[in-house]
């Protein structure tokens, strides 16, 4: 038992993917797509940061006294990873707001519907 | 003490969340994320003390600067464009935050 | 929703304290919570918040997402336990880096030192990233403003701006101290949680403030555009100079050592640089962002205020 | 001695402030209307925090500690009160009226 409990971590990971993943299927929407593929990056985040995690370990910053720390590699990888989402979700946006001009609406199955009457 | 505390606020952000996901109106909403955010701010600085590395606190101001930014952000933005109820007729025509 | 994913961030930033990831923290909760759900929030208002969709064929994806989380749990019991000490992830370089990183870096905090010493080349990479992302949004929403369009924009703005007073003086309060703070937080990288990523959202979102609250022609005059891309530029290259100068002393691309007598007062130099063009390219490329969609908002808004 | 003190009026402090979180989280549930749940967050948030702060600053003698401690007091102390009242000012200009005594406006409120 206690060895399946250990292992919870992983599932909430696997509950907000999954959350994610749905959202980014189902919903037609672009902007919630958009919400969608944060929260599935938001998972994938939280992932990295549990297992960097050391139970007794503390912030890897180095004070006097202490000598288990948490893994600091991953936190770096993330801390990146974060601002580069915050870049890419803007992108993401602005391409948004550009098919929203262009089209007048930003639902899938519309834009689909325009475009085929075009061709 | 500390842990108590840090359990009364867990269960106060419980609450705010509930009427986040309920509130029937937009501004509810936003109150709950601003009440929400206050609420953070002392939970981090309470981690803080509680796991005893006080270095959390730097980011618990970085949350009570970010909160207002959003919380101003939000109502300017939400107020201002495209979602004016119709019965409003302030000489300006405008509002803001 | 927008807010609710606001409530996310927090709720996520949380989380990474009590998991110990400072600085990861100390990012989620400037982005997360604040930065990313402006412009989400800008983006609906651009796009209207009626939503129309009939959610079609939910049981597939239901489907779908079913048969991946089996699988995904179903690997997870493979995986090492929450905590563990023996790891894998945690038995390869981490010892080395939390052993030796004092001696050859000289910088408290490890994640500094990893991410501006050891993963330099990386993080390069990443504000390039950034840097490119922000050349996009600048591609695909800016616009060739006219002058009198601005002056109707303005004054618009000026009829709005003077309600709100007392957030606009507590603002006014505030804004120096968040200037502040944000270079604190960039210098202070060092020692405590902080660097050139944090403080230059941090930067970006005291400018965003001003902006919000006192219009966009009025801070477009306080802070010049032009200024700001060129700065964005200025940001990367300042980074890529400090590797093409240690180049030159004879080191490897981006090897600190060489850049003074001292390897660990080079290393300080370096990361006190390559910070610092972090940092300015992060909080540029930030403000170009919001003010190319909060420009975006304010033309849309002028046109329909004048089919009205 | 003096440490004991310091722990017991610390203790006390973060009673006080758990206390009055809690009365506030309970009031955004239970109050009926927008403005009487902001009034619940707002007076609540304002000396709760406060307190909790104290509270802390009492445990710690450090001066960079409690120099920081106090700058989100004094942050909390700015940023609180503004944000209701831009809340409840952007309420109002859009129309959400108070939920007054029922037989007075019964076709005033409308909530939107």
């Amino acid at each position: 038992m206690m060895m399946i409990l250990g292992l919870y971590n992983y599932w909430i990971v696997v509950g907000l993917m999954m959350i994610g993943l749905y959202i980014v299927i189902a919903q037609g929407n672009l902007v919630k797509k958009i919400v969608g593929l944060n929260i599935f990056q938001t998972s994938v985040f939280i992932f990295y940061i549990s297992l960097s995690k050391v139970d007794g370990g503390t912030a890897p910053i180095l004070v006097d006294g202490i000598s288990l720390y948490s893994n600091p590699l991953p936190h770096v990888l993330i801390l990146t990873a974060i601002v580069v989402s915050l870049a890419t979700t803007a992108l993401g946006l602005a391409l948004v707001v550009r098919i929203k001009e262009a089209y007048g609406s930003i639902e899938e199955e519309e834009i689909q519907i325009k475009d085929n009457q075009e061709c | 003490m500390l842990i108590a505390a840090t359990i009364a606020i867990l269960v106060v952000m419980a609450l705010t969340i509930v009427r986040g996901c309920m509130g029937p109106t937009l501004y509810d909403r936003i109150l709950a994320v601003n009440m929400f955010g206050t609420k953070t701010v002392l939970l981090i600085s309470l981690l803080g003390f509680v796991m005893g590395r006080p270095e959390f606190l730097d980011i618990a101001i970085v949350y009570a600067l970010i909160n207002f930014i959003s919380v101003i952000g939000v109502l300017r933005f939400s107020d201002s464009f495209g979602f004016k109820p119709p019965h409003q007729d302030k000489a300006s025509g405008e509002k803001g935050s | 929703m927008a807010m609710l994913s606001g409530i996310y961030g927090l709720l996520s930033a949380s989380l990474f304290v009590t998991m110990d990831a400072v600085d990861v923290a100390f990012t989620e909760a400037s982005i997360g919570a604040g930065i990313s759900t402006l412009l989400m929030l800008t983006t609906i208002a651009m796009t209207g918040r009626t939503e129309h969709s009939v959610r079609h064929k939910p049981l597939l994806a239901l489907a779908v997402v079913f048969v991946t989380g089996a699988l995904l749990i179903y690997a997870t019991l493979d995986m090492p336990y929450f905590g563990d000490v023996m790891a894998p992830a945690n038995l390869h370089v981490m010892p080395r880096y939390i052993q030796d990183s004092m001696a050859e870096i000289g910088v408290d905090n490890i994640v500094t030192s990893v991410l501006a010493s050891y993963r330099a080349f990386d993080t390069f990479g990443e504000v390039v990233v950034i840097f490119t992302a922000g050349i996009g949004v600048l591609a695909l929403l800016s616009f060739a403003r006219r002058p009198e369009d601005d002056a109707e924009i303005s004054s618009d703005n000026i009829s709005m701006h003077e309600q709100n007073l007392i957030v606009r003086i507590v603002s006014k309060i505030l804004i120096p101290f968040i200037l502040l703070f944000a270079l604190y937080v960039q210098f202070h990288g060092d020692f405590g949680p902080g660097g050139g990523f944090q403080a230059g959202v941090i930067f970006a979102a005291a400018i965003i403030l001003y902006a919000m609250l006192f219009g966009m022609s009025v801070a477009r005059r306080a802070i010049n555009q032009t200024f700001v891309q060129l700065f964005a530029a200025v940001g990367v290259l300042l980074y890529g100079m400090v590797g093409v100068v240690s180049m030159l002393n004879g080191g490897n691309f981006l090897d600190y050592n060489v850049l003074s007598e001292d390897p660990v007062a080079g290393q300080h130099l370096g990361i006190l640089i390559i910070e610092l063009g972090v940092g300015i390219a992060v909080a540029t490329v930030v403000i170009i962002i919001f003010f190319n969609f909060a420009d975006r908002i304010d033309i849309l808004k002028h046109k329909v205020n004048k089919k009205l | 001695m003096m440490d004991i003190a310091l722990n017991i009026s610390s203790a006390i402090c973060l009673f006080l402030g758990s206390f009055l979180c809690l009365s506030g989280g309970v009031g955004i549930i239970r109050f009926p209307d927008f403005y009487t749940r902001m009034h619940a967050a707002g007076v609540t948030d304002t000396l709760a925090a406060s307190m909790i702060l104290i509270g802390l600053m009492l445990q710690n003698p450090d001066a960079i500690v409690i120099s920081k401690l106090v700058m989100i007091l004094l942050m909390t102390l700015f940023i609180s009160p503004t944000t209701s009242h831009a809340m409840a000012k952007a309420a109002m200009n859009s129309g959400l009226l108070p939920l007054l005594d029922k037989k007075e406006n019964k076709d005033g409120v409308k909530s939107s």
